[in-house]
């Protein structure tokens, strides 16, 4: 990845992937570690419905609570801590799978009914 | 070393002003440089062209500033708050 | 030699591909309107078309971004989002309007209940999807669709006036509402935004890179072009047959006739046979646009090179799309007035879509050497100019001629 | 939204009920013409077993379900003074029209009927010309 980005231009609601090649949700949210007076650091990516309501104008963050839900971590938004994060180029590639960063969780629990199927 | 978390979603289009309270526009992004292991921010992109910039309309292909005066250094930051950002005097 | 071949297939499949429930209406009730008058109006959609498929094939190959993924990178997640849901809602309409086309057809096939055939051809469909990779569906339905030139050899065989197809070139000076909101709609009928989404996404999926790119730009300017033949076809065809003698082409059925009158029972199958390939694909297109629109936005897992429950959010989301389209069409609406709502409001959407593309097609930190060149760039800012006027004028001339109910 | 509906509802109340102009009647002659042209089209191929019969079943059923749709709606409205007798004419070509594409729905493999169509078809649409000359003439 360069050496000098721009978050939003880069970064922000860019596809994650992991190493297998799975894509696993988008960086919704960006969390910024430090202060003002202090270094501010990128500390991780945020994914996952539960970040939508603060990406959006704030009469209609009640709205996208209700339709995506509240922010739970664990559960409406994982956290990619940023040492996990390979590069950033077409795609946000990680070093580890999907499974253990606890990332693409619904697509893997719909997966089954569907691999029952003949063809699925 | 602080633990302090911000969220970009809570910075971008938030209102910047001045300790006199001079609108200087809204945060439209966020510059970060590689610092060994770390990315640390270096300023942000601040202005009254946040559409454009968003669409990355007036963009160098390298992260040239828009223009000098729209980057703000992050040292020059003295508070974030809920609604607005409030940054040192222009000297 | 075989990647000539291969080149070619892939051109075939694109020519069949053109054409939908939209172009099969609006250029048979354009011809039998206002016979050749409104020629001019296909090759502006065709071009159209051309323009923003090549860039968005091109921004696939180069950086693996489909359309969606470009609008939510461009856009952000708030604006993407309207973005999404307006994409989604004229989507729905259009593939509602498929289906019920293609249920029109069958039932001229086999006359039994439209309900039933809807039903049935929906399920149809969602079998072959499940069973067939991307590029045999593709195929499948963009061959069966060649089967339509039988209305362009209609359109010859009537000896058409060569005079009066010349005038057709240049829009007519002194004209009704009526007439500009059916030039609208035949710009709208090429530029359906489905196609292009499909287009991209089936871009990544077949794993284009810069390589690729020959092959995109004679899809876009060959497949479509030549499918525009398909459009012009139907029109001169419908401004010898049904204009002088006083017919209103307000059912699909209607359109066989083109066929019909100059080669019997023949022609009518060859017809039909093309109106349900043609028209059964897009409703495939269009479900899948759907799809790929949502997974794209939210970055979940996503493509038919994938088993169905290797991107299984994404199966759910095209079939969930499947049975809203079905349930739109159980209320009774006639598909044709859906088919008309679907284009004209696809159009109005359409530049909210097209601008994040050219935007990233132009950039050279995403595109390096290949951003935009000069003829691209040019047509690529006019077709935008041209985009927003017609997606401007298209609502006031929709309820001005009252759905082109006149 | 609800708003919306209710007016909505009301446009169409106010549609359906108002007066038919003179130049909505023509437009309701001209939609008949257009099925009967169309007809004959249908007609002919069955005349000349140049279609399938599933198809021209299907397409009779669809043109005499226009002609009847149009026939209930110049019946039921109330036209502008002085058109009373064009609107009942309409009706009753509507009429014919519905009867006679109907005998096509019901025998669309025969090709004597196809063609007995056809001519009733060509004396209806001659009334229907007649009809809409008629209405341009007036007022």
């Amino acid at each position: 990845m360069d050496d000098r980005f721009d978050l939003v231009y880069r970064l922000l609601d860019e596809q994650i992937v992991d190493v297998d090649g799975r894509r696993c949700g988008r960086v919704d949210d960006i969390e910024l570690v430090g202060a003002p007076g202090e270094p501010l650091r990128i500390g991780g990516l945020l994914t996952g419905r539960g970040t939508y309501a603060a990406r959006i104008p704030r009469p209609f963050r009640g709205l996208a609570r209700t339709l995506f839900g509240a922010d739970v971590r664990g559960a409406t938004v994982q956290r990619v801590p940023w040492p996990e994060v390979e590069d950033v180029r077409a795609t946000v590639s990680l070093y580890g799978r999907a499974v253990d960063l606890a990332l693409g969780r619904d697509d893997r629990e719909l997966q089954r009914p569907f691999q029952r199927l003949p063809g699925g | 070393m602080s633990t302090d978390v911000i969220k970009l979603s809570h910075l971008l289009e938030l209102a910047v002003q001045d300790e006199s309270g001079r609108s200087l526009g809204h945060v439209h992004d966020v510059r970060v440089h590689r610092a060994g292991e770390d990315y640390v921010v270096e300023g942000l992109i601040i202005g009254r062209r946040g559409l454009f910039v968003r669409l990355g309309w007036r963009r160098a292909p390298d992260p040239a500033p828009v223009s000098p005066h729209d980057i703000l250094a992050w040292g020059d930051v003295l508070a974030i708050e809920d609604d607005r950002l409030i940054v040192r005097n222009a000297r | 030699m075989k990647v000539v071949l291969r080149i070619a297939l892939g051109i075939i499949a694109a020519i069949g591909g053109f054409v939908d429930i939209g172009d099969l209406v609006f250029n048979t009730q354009a011809g039998a309107q206002f016979g050749y008058t409104l020629m001019w109006a296909v090759p502006i959609g065709v071009v159209g078309i051309g323009v923003y498929a090549e860039m968005s094939g091109r921004v696939a190959a180069v950086t693996k971004r489909p359309v969606f993924d470009v609008i939510r990178m461009r856009m952000g997640l708030s604006s993407g989002l309207v973005v999404l849901v307006a994409s989604l809602f004229v989507n729905l309409l259009t593939l509602s309007a498929e289906i019920g086309g293609v249920a029109i057809v069958l039932q001229l096939f086999f006359d039994a209940p439209f309900t039933l055939f809807a039903l049935l051809g929906a399920l149809g469909l969602i079998t072959i999807i499940w069973f067939t990779p991307f590029e045999g569906i593709e195929r499948l339905f963009g061959y069966g669709g060649l089967t339509l030139f039988v209305f362009v050899a209609a359109a010859l065989h009537e000896q058409p006036d060569w005079h009066a197809v010349g005038h057709g070139v240049v829009p007519e000076a002194p004209s009704s509402t009526l007439y500009w909101y059916f030039a609208v709609g035949l710009i709208a009928a090429a530029l359906m935004p489905y196609e292009v989404y499909f287009y991209s996404s089936g871009g990544v999926e077949e794993g284009w890179t810069p390589k690729d790119l020959l092959v995109n730009r004679l899809n876009a300017i060959v497949g479509y072009g030549i499918g525009g033949v398909l459009s012009l076809g139907l029109m001169v065809a419908a401004a010898q047959l049904f204009e002088p003698a006083g017919v209103e082409p307000d059912h699909l059925g209607t359109v066989a006739l083109l066929a019909q009158i100059p080669y019997g029972e023949t022609g009518l199958v060859l017809a039909l046979l093309g109106m349900l390939f043609a028209i059964g694909g897009a409703a495939v297109d269009a479900s899948f646009a759907a799809a790929y629109s949502i997974a794209q936005f939210a970055g979940w897992e996503w493509g038919k090179y994938r088993r169905p429950s290797g991107a299984p959010r994404f199966t759910c989301a095209w079939l969930l799309f499947f049975a809203l389209g079905l349930a739109i069409l159980m209320t009774g609406i006639d598909p044709l007035d859906l088919t008309e709502y679907s284009v004209v409001l696809s159009v109005v959407a359409l530049p909210l879509t097209y601008l994040p593309v050219l935007l990233i097609a132009r950039d050279r930190t995403f595109m390096g050497d290949y951003a935009n060149g000069q003829i691209a760039r040019v047509l690529g800012w006019l077709y935008f100019v041209i985009l927003v006027v017609v997606a401007l004028a298209a609502i006031p001339l929709l309820l001005a001629t009252n759905a082109g109910g006149g | 939204m609800r708003r919306l509906l209710v007016l909505g509802a009301f446009c169409v109340v106010i549609a359906g009920c108002g007066p038919l102009s003179r130049s909505e009647l023509t437009r309701g002659v001209e939609t008949l013409s257009a099925v009967a042209a169309e007809s004959q089209l249908v007609a002919d191929g069955v005349a000349q077993d140049r279609t399938r019969s599933t198809y021209a079943r299907v397409q009779a059923r669809t043109l005499a379900d226009d002609a009847a749709h149009e026939a209930e709606k110049l019946a039921d409205a109330t036209v502008e003074p002085g058109f009373e007798k064009q609107r009942d004419r309409a009706v009753v070509l509507a009429g014919r029209l519905d009867d006679t594409v109907g005998s096509l729905e019901t025998y669309p493999g025969d090709e004597r009927v196809g063609a007995n169509v056809h001519d009733e078809l060509m004396s209806i649409a001659d009334d229907l010309d007649r009809l809409t000359q008629r209405l341009g003439q007036a007022g």
